[in-house]
This record gives structure tokens, sequence and C-alpha cells, in this order.
């Protein structure tokens, strides 16, 4: 590579990718891969934050970050088979190396967080962004309330990230939520239903709850729904929105939703300043 | 032991490869004796002339160039001159120079191509070009390049290389680039060698010496050597006939054997394609050419049709040459966009244009409503049919007693691939033929 | 600034002159009834009065349709070198008229906006403009002035005014008074008269006029996510895209890897896409945020009237050059949906009050 | 990329009812064609070479299918390929001869070969494999189909790019998009602003609008764009003045097949 200092993105190395090594990768479901990469220098993120992932002749595609923020050297990322790309990207493994670029967008600002009790709601993949903030969130703990965390698949067979979720649940003081839409015939030792119904039992405290949700697209209006009616104001809820992304820097027009760009003003947004955009929640 | 060409056996050769379209070779043999020999289309049908009724005419030229894709541009302009004819639209100067410029990169291609591709493998004893990359890397490298060329022309002048739209009746629609032809005669002009080179390649291959005399028919013009425009000759008959008459030319006749619709003019059968024009129209070709024939040992009248690989040599030579010079002088009177508007109305018309592989006709009616009502064409392939089956009946007595099945196998696949047949365009043309033979009752061959 | 005063022929030598040393590139009839900017050789006719407005606006040449990024070669296993595009070339763009030099100040906000686009920019440094206010509209469908671009300079080298039967030659910038000094033109004491002149004989109104003021827009649109006009203007919409590619202010694109056959060595590219395509918010796993026709229009409107002057704050993205309309094989016109709606709005409020 | 070495796959190319002008713009992408075959092992090309092969990773599907007995063959090819690639126009949508479909393929006998060769079709059992025209055919309506590649002829480049995408474990896509698209990319006059009729807004693009940079009009060779307005399209070129057969006819020129299937007649 000879285009130094890539994760500062400077006007020269705009779009142009570093490259990194895959140090560790894992199936965690039948289409979702885990991979932990080494990087040269550590990543300086935010959680929420995303990178553009290439592989020279099919592409870029954004990803999230998955990890904490810190000072390894690392990144973390979960890639769902979803298409061309990322279909090529389930065959790599240990020593390969792909293109990256980033980290890009607003991330969560840990400062909404502090000293509050946080919800996190995942649905599906919708954990790996968040997971950044939860280990973030954990590795504090101290310094906030409650932290309860839903996460909800359609299948026990998808669930990504179990070992961590596990391990959550057995510190103590975190409240895990793990659910499925359908465990049929399926070992499964959670709650069955949509990540919507466990929020009343949580008892949340409207006045301290902060939330933090990342999902399918047709999650958020329901869960919206429901903070709503448990008495959360949308200052307090912090939504990552996924639109396709082709620059990831505010230029190609793909994210626009009304006069945001989500790769620049996003992916994280706090929902009261978005939910007037008719276009958020489709 | 019985020897090889004692026995009794059936050549079949299914799916001739290396030619365009499906057909298949058929010879039996009783001790020794050649009891038939036959040549099959299996290629499907496609109704051209059934599904270009109702068409207009400026639609047909564009369509039937869908018979071949090796012959494209040949239907485009064999069709397009009968659809003028049809209507009575005269072509202007440019446009007709277009056309020719046209019609010499499809040859410079096609002969390229089957020269290199099709029949020099043979001659390597390769079963495919595939190889030669590997061994004969500069010759597939020349041809790839030489090829390259052709195509980059015809897509200079006709908008693309295959289904070119740029011609339609009564003018160019979108006349070439004044640049890229230049370019296009620079680099004719840079590949002189290359095509020398080619020469020097087909010199140095043993061509088998079978001779059969017959008559050679093509178009002809007091003018230039024949390409384009003309009237029809056959080299058994004093003068000329005109492309209105192709229907007393071609003669098509069934055969009490065989469905096939056969040709014959003067003689029992005819050839057409390179061989013939070189032999009707020898004197008109470029003096390089001609030079190119002698240095090939091609005397006319020549009547060995293996030659024919050898006469598309001496065609590529002269198309080459004829190209530079049209070239810059299309340059020179200067290229202006024309009116090409057409008033679709009733009559009827033939048009005829030598394509590599022969003589083509194309004739089509309008009706009253300016859409077409009949037409027929009459490709090279099938004029030449009837001929290479009997070619292929004088030669394999010949062979039989010296040759063992795999190299008689081999010459009639030769034999066949000299004449460049093209069976997709055929196919409309021809009756599928069965043979009745007792061993595969009913089956097609 | 230096201004002058010369005649069109004057104007055209200087800009042959110009054109002989850098490419210049001129508005020129292109068919039967299109123009468009054509690099000017010695037997290019110039000519300012005859125009309508090119078929694709002259913002391509600060974002072709297709540009590569960088290129790529690998030099060991997972390793690659990577050329970023270089763009050095120095280009003229003459005779381009105040829409579209208003949408070439709006294309520099949107690609300074947060990291600054070093592809635009250094074709955008590379590149003079040198304009030509419009002393009449171009033809019937043209509304640049009631969308407010009619009298933009900004952004220009120079500009060249009509008055009678000269030009008004304004040299705004270092660079546009080092182009005009190869111009023979006679000096210009008072340049203000002059483009009052100008202002005076132009026709008034000018064009058609939108049937509320572009500021009040935003505000209207707002009003009418759920109309139901907008399926009666898709009606007919073919989503073909030609309303955005041929939008001087339309900047969308999709990036593509060009790649030699082994892989080894390609380039990244970016090519103009169009959200009225229906695939253009498509995700991987299908679900579309805009897979109606009507999202698709409705989104394409707002960005124009309403999202992008909230974003920028440079008025609207629409500069009523009416290329969308002229070229939109089915007659669909931005300028009738907006004044649709406005009237709709209007009625409304009638009604209520 | 990654860079482990993977055995060759084996590609073939079959061809049917067609010009076989697919396979020849193939051999026309010179540039290529020796690079190509380091990265393939090509097994069977009747019209370049003699060599055959059984198991197919890549098999590309020239032409249309007329007869049962050519159904019966490309069956067979489907059985023993890993992906089967629907090569032009004929293979894709049937193509200008999937026009006579609208005929009975009896009259088609007699028009092109005479009454007597219809009548000794219909009587005589032998003529039966070879020439049972049962109806002009696109490959999908046979077998499943993986990838098609439209256009008369077909694009060598979104060949290679299908080609390049398989070989690197992708997937080959080819953007639903309009002619109109790379029409206006490449800054041409609109052929309705010249008082001519286009198909270009309602066809599969992909041909960099090739007819139209060359003077003439879109005919839609490369087939329907899913979804496209066909009634708006139907609309407009009655208003510049067709007729309702002068539209049909327009319609049927090249995707006879692929209109019937579109429209669900
Ligand atoms: C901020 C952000 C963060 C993300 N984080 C993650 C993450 O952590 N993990 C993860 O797995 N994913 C994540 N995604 C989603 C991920 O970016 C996409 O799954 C990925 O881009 C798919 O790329 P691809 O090349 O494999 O798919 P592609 O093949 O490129 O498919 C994507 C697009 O191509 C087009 N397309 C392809 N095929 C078709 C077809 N048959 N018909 C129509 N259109 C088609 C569509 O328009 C589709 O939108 C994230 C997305 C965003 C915006
Ligand atoms: S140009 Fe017209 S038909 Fe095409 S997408 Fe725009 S509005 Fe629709
Ligand atoms: S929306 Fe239409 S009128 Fe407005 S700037 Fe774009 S092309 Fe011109
Ligand atoms: S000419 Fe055809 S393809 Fe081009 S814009 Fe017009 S309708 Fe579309």
């Amino acid at each position: 590579m000879t285009m130094p200092g890539a994760f500062e993105p400077s006007p020269v190395a705009n779009y142009l990718p570093t490259t990194a090594i895959i140090e560790e990768a894992e199936n965690f479901t039948a289409r979702d891969r885990y991979f932990r990469l080494s990087l040269e220098r550590p990543l300086g993120h935010r959680p929420g934050q995303f990178v553009m992932v290439s592989v020279f002749g099919l592409g870029e595609a954004p990803i999230s970050i998955s990890n904490p923020p810190g000072d390894a050297p690392t990144l973390e990322m979960v890639i769902r088979n979803a298409g061309s790309l990322t279909q090529v990207l389930h065959s790599y493994g240990p020593g390969d190396a792909i293109g990256l670029r980033g980290p890009y967008g607003h991330g969560f600002d840990l400062h909404d967080f502090l000293g509050r009790d946080v919800l996190f709601i995942c649905g599906g993949l919708g954990l790996a962004p968040l997971r950044s903030l939860i280990r973030a969130v954990i590795d504090r703990r101290g310094e906030f309330g409650r932290v309860m965390v839903i996460s909800g698949c359609r299948t026990p067979a998808e669930e990504i990230y179990r070992p961590d979720l596990t391990a959550w649940a057995e510190r103590g003081d975190v409240d895990i939520v793990r659910l499925v839409d359908n465990a049929a015939n399926m070992p499964w030792k959670g709650r069955v239903g949509l990540v919507t119904e466990p929020i009343a039992g949580l008892k949340l405290d409207p006045a301290e709850t902060v939330v933090a949700m990342c999902g399918p697209p047709v999650m958020y209006k329901f869960v919206l729904l429901e903070l709503a009616g448990a008495g959360i104001n949308g200052d307090r809820v912090f939504v990552d929105l996924e639109r396709r992304m082709r620059c990831g820097v505010g230029k190609c027009g793909h994210c626009q939703i009304n006069d945001i760009y989500c790769c620049q003003d996003g992916p994280v947004f706090r929902f009261s300043e978005i939910a007037h955009l008719k276009e958020a929640f489709l | 032991m019985m020897s090889d060409n004692q026995r009794s056996y059936t050549i079949e050769v299914n799916h001739v490869t290396r030619v365009e379209g499906h057909g298949s070779i058929r010879i039996n043999t009783r001790e020794g004796v050649v009891e038939d020999v036959k040549l099959c289309i299996v290629e499907a049908n496609r109704f051209f002339e059934a599904f270009v009724r109702g068409m207009g005419p400026e639609e047909i030229p564009w369509i039937v160039s869908r018979i071949c894709g090796i012959c494209c541009v040949g239907h485009q302009l064999a069709s397009t001159k009968a659809v003028e004819a049809a209507i009575g639209v005269v072509p202007g100067a440019q446009t007709i120079e277009l056309r020719k410029l046209l019609n010499l990169s499809q040859f410079l291609q096609s002969h390229v191509l089957h020269v290199y591709f099709l029949a020099v493998p043979d001659f390597f004893g390769a079963p495919s070009v595939l190889p030669l990359a590997k061994t004969h890397t500069e010759v597939v490298k020349r041809a790839l390049a030489l090829k390259k060329l052709a195509n980059d022309f015809t897509a200079v002048v006709g908008g693309r290389t295959l289904h070119p739209m740029a011609n339609t009746v009564g003018g160019w629609r979108k006349v070439p680039d004044k640049d890229a032809l230049a370019a296009i005669r620079k680099r004719l002009l840079d590949a002189l060698p290359e095509y020398e080179a080619t020469v020097d390649l087909v010199s140095t291959l043993e061509i088998p010496p079978y001779e059969r005399d017959t008559e050679y028919v093509s178009l002809t013009h007091p003018d230039e050597y024949a390409l384009y425009d003309g009237e029809v000759r056959g080299s058994d008959m004093d003068g000329t006939a005109s492309v209105d008459s192709y229907l007393s030319i071609c003669n098509e006749f069934t055969v009490a054997h065989s469905t096939t619709k056969w040709s014959k003019w003067h003689r029992d059968s005819y050839m057409v394609g390179a061989l013939a024009r070189v032999n009707n129209n020898f004197a008109q070709l470029h003096p390089k050419a001609q030079e190119t024939a002698q240095k090939l040992g091609l005397r006319v009248p020549c009547v060995n049709p293996y030659m024919n690989n050898v006469a598309q040599v001496v065609e590529i030579v002269h198309c080459a040459y004829e190209s530079i010079a049209l070239i810059e002088k299309v340059l020179d009177t200067g290229l202006r966009d024309e009116d090409f508007t057409v008033t679709p109305k009733a009559g009827q018309g033939a048009g005829a244009t030598e394509v590599p592989r022969g003589l083509l006709f194309h004739d089509y009616t309008f009706g009253d409503d300016g859409r077409c009502v009949a037409a027929n064409a009459v490709i090279p392939t099938s004029q030449n049919i009837n001929n290479i089956e009997r070619d292929m009946k004088h030669f394999v007595p010949l062979m039989l007693p010296t040759m063992s099945q795999k190299d008689l196998t081999l010459h009639m696949e030769m034999l066949l691939r000299a004449y460049d047949p093209c069976i997709s365009c055929s196919v409309h043309m021809l009756d599928v033929e069965f043979v009745g033979g007792e061993e595969h009752p009913g089956e097609p061959c | 600034m230096i201004s002058y005063l010369a005649d069109e022929r004057r104007v055209i030598q200087w800009i042959r002159h110009l054109a002989a040393e850098t490419p210049v590139f001129f508005p020129m009839p292109h068919g039967k009834v299109n123009f468009r900017f054509e690099r000017v050789d010695e037997a290019s006719e110039l000519q300012f009065a005859r125009y309508r407005p090119t078929i694709i606006a002259p913002n391509s040449f600060l974002t072709p349709t297709k540009e590569e990024i960088f290129k790529y070669q690998r030099v060991g296993p997972g390793r690659y070198e990577l050329t970023p595009a270089v763009e050095t070339t120095f280009q003229i763009l003459a005779g381009v008229r105040p829409c579209d030099l208003k949408a070439i100040k709006l294309m520099d906000d949107v690609f300074a906006d947060g990291e600054r686009d070093p592809y635009y920019f250094q074709r955008r440094t590379n590149t003079s403009l040198i304009g030509y206010a419009c002393p009449a509209p171009c033809d019937e469908m043209a509304y640049c002035e009631s969308a407010g671009s009619l009298d933009w300079r900004d952004g220009v080298d120079v500009m060249l005014t009509p008055v009678g039967d000269r030009m008004l030659i304004q040299a705004y910038t270092e660079r546009g008074e080092a182009l005009t000094a190869s111009g023979d033109f006679d000096p210009c004491d008072d340049p203000d008269a002059e483009l009052q002149r100008h202002l005076d004989e132009r026709p008034k109104p000018f064009g058609r006029q939108l049937h509320a003021p572009v500021d009040e827009l935003p505000a209207i649109l707002e009003r009418h996510w759920d109309s139901p006009l907008w399926d009666q203007h898709v009606e007919r919409c073919f989503s073909c895209g030609t309303c955005n590619l041929v939008c001087p202010t339309c900047y969308c694109f999709d990036v593509k890897d060009v790649s030699a056959l082994d892989g080894s060595s390609g380039s990244r590219t970016r090519q103009w896409d169009a959200c009225m395509l229906t695939t253009f918010a498509t995700v991987a796993g299908g679900h579309n945020f805009r897979a109606d026709p009507a999202a698709r229009q409705r989104h394409r409107v707002k960005r124009k009237f309403q999202y992008l002057n909230e974003r920028y704050d440079s008025g609207a993205f629409c500069v009523g050059c009416a290329r969308c309309g002229r070229q939109c094989t089915t007659g669909i016109d931005i300028f009738d949906i907006v004044n649709d709606i406005v009237d709709h709005d209007r009625a409304a409020a009638g009604g209520a009050s | 990329m990654k860079d482990t070495e993977k055995p060759k796959p084996k590609i073939a190319f079959f061809d049917f009812a067609g010009c076989e002008g697919c396979q020849l713009a193939l051999l026309n992408c010179e540039d290529v064609v020796l690079d190509l075959l380091e990265l393939v092992d090509i097994v069977e090309f009747r019209e370049a070479l003699s060599e055959k092969a059984h198991r197919y990773d890549i098999s590309f599907i020239e032409g249309s299918i007329n007869r049962e007995e050519d159904a019966q063959r490309l069956r067979d090819i489907r059985a023993r390929s890993k992906y089967v690639v629907a090569l032009g126009a004929c293979a894709c949508m049937g193509n200008v001869q999937a026009r006579s479909n609208f005929v009975a393929p009896a009259e088609n006998f007699a028009v092109v070969y005479g009454e007597e060769a219809r009548n000794r079709v219909q009587t005589d059992r032998e003529y039966w494999p070879l020439w049972a025209h049962t109806r002009v055919r696109s490959v999908d309506e046979v077998v499943p189909v993986d990838y098609q590649l439209r256009g008369c002829p077909m694009i060598p480049e979104e060949f290679l790019s299908l080609v390049k995408s398989l070989l690197a474990g992708s997937i080959p896509f080819f953007p639903p998009k309009p002619v109109c698209v790379e029409c206006k990319m490449n800054c041409n006059e609109c052929v309705f602003d010249q008082g001519r009729t286009c198909m270009g807004q309602v066809t599969y693009a992909g041909c960099n609008a090739v007819c139209i940079n060359n003077g003439y009009v879109c005919d839609g060779c490369r087939g329907l764009l899913p979804g496209a307005n066909l009634d708006a399209h139907r609309q407009l070129l009655r208003e510049s003045g067709l007729t309702d057969a002068q539209i049909e006819s327009r319609y049927r020129l090249f995707c006879s097949q692929a209109e019937t299937k579109h429209t669900g007649q």
C-alpha cells in the first residue's frame, strides 16, 4: 500500500482504501460471518461509526464497526452475505487482505448516556453496531444506571455474538433479554416474540432512560410506538439508519433523506431531530 | 486382416465443428466402394422469409442481417439493394462508397477468421486454434490483431461490428467519423507486413492436390473486381446475366434421392466463393493480389476446391489495398450527412452482392400498403452444396485406396471447411435430408 | 474588474483565439433541435443568439458521466498499489448561461460539504467559465428568472453581456483578466450603464413564472407530502432518469470497479446515477426505500425546491433551465408539478379561510 | 482479491437456432481472448474448436429452442452444468424468429418451402423429429437459467463482466435500467425530438445505447425492462402517430417472446 495514513481522511486519501489483514474469522450464523482485522494503527472511532470495506474488482460496502473504541489496532465486524461483494467476503479467512477506509459518520456520543439508564434494542444484525456501544458502556459500567439489552432475531440459528450475550448476562449487572420470532424445533432458552414485547416489562423510568436501537427497517416504527407508550421522549432515543451508500462521505446522494445524509450526518440520529422526516421510518 | 480401405464402413461427422451452423457429413462405403455421400443440414428453421412479411422497407435489411452473424453485412447489403430496387430508391455516390467499405471490412474479417481459425488448425494437425496459442503464439496473435483491425473497420463504417446499424435503405444514418476512418487507413497501411506474413504462412501449407472441374459463378463488373455490385457471370458462358434473372441462374431443383434444393446452371453443379471470383475476375485483382496468387501457386482457372483457402488469402491482400485506396478517396471527397427518408410503396426487386462465401441474392415484394408480402434469399452455401457433394463423391473413391478412415474423414471435413460453408444462413433455404439406410432407420443424419 | 465593449464578431474571434491554445467548449447545435457543449475547432460555427439549453449541462465537465477515481494494481499477495486519478488539463467553458453558472456554484457547495471532494475540485480549479447573460428566454420553457438564477454571475471568470448589437465583457477574476487581455476589445468606462441597458432591453417578465416565489416553496411542499398529485404526475413516468441526468444540479453517483480479467489490476470509477431509477434506493436484501414512482418523483421535486435549499442555504436547487421538462419524452415538467401543488395549496388555504 | 489458486472453470458454448453472432462477438474480443484462455478451460465451442467434455461449470446457450429435439439436448446440458447462461436475444427471449409464433407453423412452412413440403411434414412421421416446430422458445422456457446476457448480439463487456464475477465467486448483476440512461450519458438527441419513435424507455440497458449513438433508434433487442411502464409507452407511441398495429409490430420486432411473458398473455 502506497498511501499512508488513510484513517485520517485527508483530501488526497479520500476514497483510497488501505489494507487490513484478517486475523480471525468465524461463521456466526449461516449468513453472518465475524471478522477481526489487525490494523496498522487504532481506528480512533466512536461507537456507531462505520467503515467502507473494499475488495478490488468488486467494489465497496459500508460495514459497522463492532468493537468498542480503544487503543487496540483492531477492527471487529460481522458481515452478512447479502450480495455480490459480501458473498465473496464470506470466502475470506485469516491471512486474507481487504481494503478499508473510514471511520465515517457520526456515531453515538457517550455523553448522551452517562449517568443514565441505558436500553439497547437490537434486531438481528443490528447488534453488530450496537455491540460497539454496549461494550463501551460495560467497560465503564459504574458510570451508568441500569443497563438493559433486548436482542431479537428471527430464529435461534440467527443469533450473532452469542458468547458476548452470555457473558453480559453472567455479569449480573446487565439485564439481557434474548428473544426470537420463532424457535420451532430448535433448542432455545430465551423468549419467543418481537423486540417490542419485553419493553413494557422492563418498567423503565421515562425520565432516566436513554435508548439506542438498530435493526431492520420494519422494526423502527413499532419500537418507537412502544417507547412513546412507555413515555420515553424522542430526544433520548438514538436510532441507527442504514441506507444504500456508495461514497460514505456525503456526496453520492444515495442515503439522502430530506436534507440529511445518513452517512455524514448519521448513521446515528437523535430521534427527535429526524422524527419529522417521513422517509426515515418507512 | 482386412485393410482399412477394404472394410465397409460409415463415416459420420455430426455437427461438423469450425463451420458456421450445424451440418453433418455421412459417407457409406461397402467393400471399398462408395455407396453414398451426403451432406446434411440439421439446423433448426427460423422462417425468415415468412416472418419478414408485414415489415416495412427499412426494417428488412436490419432484421435479415440476423440470418447470419458471420455474413451479417452481406445480408444487409444484398437486402438493402433488393429493397431499393423494389421501391425505386437510388442511393447517392457517398452511400455506395461507404457500402463498399463496409463490404471490404467484412471480407477482411471473415477471410481472416476462416483462414486462421477455421482452416489453419487442420493443416497444423490441431483440433482448434486454442492449442496453437501455445505452440504458434505469433500466428495466433497476428490472427487476432488482423481480425481486430477488420472488426474495428466495420465498426467505424457501420456503427458496430455485428449487425451494424449505420447503413439503411437510401443512405447512411450517421456517416463515419473522418478521424476514425483516417486512423483505420493508417492501421491498414501498418498492417501490410502482417498480411504479407499471412501469405507466407499459407505458402507453407500443403494443399491436397485434388481437382474437379466445375462451373464458377460470381458477379462481374466492367470497372472493378466485383464485390459489391455487378452482373452475374458463369465460367461456362460468354457475356453475363442480370441479377433480376437470379431464379434461372440458381435453377433450384430437387433430386430423386434427396429433398434438398440443389442449384445448377450450365452444368450439373456450380461453385461460388473466393475461388469462383478469382477465376472469373483475376485480371481485375489488385496487382499485389495477383502477385500473391502467383506466389501461392494459384493459376487461373484453378479447379482444386481446396484452393479456395488460397483464393481467400489472395482476396485478403486485394481487400487490404482496395480499402486503403477507397478510404483515401472518401476522405478526400469529404463526408456529408445525407437525407435518407424513404417513402414505402409497392414493387418487387432483387439485389445481389458478393459476400465472403460467394454470391448472395435477396428478393422482396412490397404490397400497396408498403409492407413486405414476399421474400426470398438464395445464399452461397445453398448454391455450393450440390457442388460440395459432387466433390465428395468424386474424391472419396480416389482417396479410398490410399487413405485411412481417419484421414479420409479429416479430408472430407477439410473439404467442407474449404468452402467456408455458412449453414446458419442456409438453413432457411435447405430442406433437411434423411438417410433411410438400414443401420439407422428413420434417423436423421 | 476590467470592462470592455466589442461586437460579437470580435468576441467570437477572441474565443477562437483562446481555443487555439486551450480546450474551449461552447454550446453548438446538435441534431434537429438540440445543443451540446462541443470542443471549438477551426470548423466550429460559434453563435450566441441561437441557443436552447444543452442536452447535458456543462457540469459534466466537472463531474464526468464516468470518471476514474483511482487505479489499483496488485503488487503482492493482498498488497495493492493505488494511484489516484489526477486531472490537471486546463479547460474553458464558454457561452455558459446564468442558469448553469448558478448550478456550478451549487455544485461547489455540494462537493465542499463535509470532506472536500478532491476529484471535483481538481477539475473545478482547472476550469475557467466564460458566462453569457441571456438577452431573452432561450425558449418558451425556461423559468430561470422565477427560479432565481437569471442574474447569476458568481463564479465566472468573464461575463459577456449583450447590449444592443455589442457585448459588455467583464473580467471578474485575475484569470478572467488574463484571458480577456488577448481580446481585441474597446475599453468600457461605464459598465453599470451598459448593464442597466441590458436589463432594460430584456423582456419582462422573463420566461415562465412559478406560481409562488421559490423561497415559499419549501413550506408549501412540506404541507403536501401525501398529495395525490404525486401519483398523478407519475402516471406516464418511465422511471428513466432522464430528468436527473440532464439536470445541472443532479450529482448522484454510483461507484463501480472495472477490473482486468484476472482481477490483478483495474480502476474504481464513479458514474452518474439517478434517483428516478427504480433501484436507486434499494439496499442489499431487496428492500427499496422508494419503490413507488410517486415517492421518487416527490423526492426529486423536493430535493430541488426544499431539501437542498434547506441544507445549503443557497436558494432553490432548481435553476429553471427546464432541461428536465424538455428532455422528458413523456412530457412531465417539474414546473407543472410545482405549480400544481402551489395551486392546490392556495386553493386549500382559500377554502379554509 | 484472494490469492488462493482455484482449478480453472470449464466453460462451454452451445448453439441452437440463431445466427451465431453472439459466439462471434466473443471471438471478436481479440484483446482478451488469450487472457481468457489463461483463466478458463473452454471445453466446447463448436464454431471454433473440435473438443468436447462432459461436465461444465458455465454453459453458455446461444439461440432459441425451436424443436423438441433441441429442448431435450438443452435439458441434458442443464443437467451437466453448474451455471447456465442464456447468451443473446435468441436465448433470452426468442428474438426475431419468435415472430413466427404468431403464425401457425404449417403456414410458415408453406411460405418458405411450399405447399408440398408442408403436406409432407404434416403427414410423414419420419420428418417429425427435425421438423417438429413446436414454438420458438427462450432458454428459460425450457430449463432454469442462472443469468442472461441480453442483446442482439450480446455485449462482450457484459460477457466479460459475468465471467469475471463468477471467477471471483461473486454474483453477476446487470442493473435494471432503461436505455435512456445510457443514451443521455452519451449526450444524444432524443429520437423523439427528431420525430421518430424509440423503445429505449422500456428496454433493458447495457448496450451503451449503441444504436442511437449511430443515428438509429432503439428497437428493443435487449428485451423489456421489468416493471417498465408499458401503458405510458404505448400511449406515447400513439401520440407520436403510430397506429395500434404499428405499435404491436414495434413491440414484437425483437421481443415477441419477452413481451407476451411480460404482459402475462
Ligand atoms: C451504515 C451502514 C452500516 C452497515 N453495517 C453492516 C454490517 O455491519 N454488517 C453487514 O452485513 N451489513 C451492513 N450494512 C449493509 C451492507 O452495507 C450491505 O449488505 C452491503 O452493502 C451489501 O453489499 P453487496 O455488494 O454484497 O451487495 P450488492 O450485490 O451490491 O447489493 C446491494 C445493491 O445492489 C443492487 N442489487 C444487487 N442485486 C440486485 C438484484 N438482484 N436486484 C436488484 N438490485 C440488486 C441493489 O440495488 C442493492 O441495493 C451496513 C449498511 C450501512 C449503510
Ligand atoms: S424524464 Fe420523465 S419519464 Fe423519465 S424519469 Fe423523469 S419524469 Fe419520469
Ligand atoms: S430540475 Fe429541471 S429545470 Fe430545474 S435545474 Fe434541473 S433540469 Fe433544470
Ligand atoms: S432516444 Fe430513446 S433511449 Fe434515448 S432518451 Fe430518447 S427515448 Fe430514451
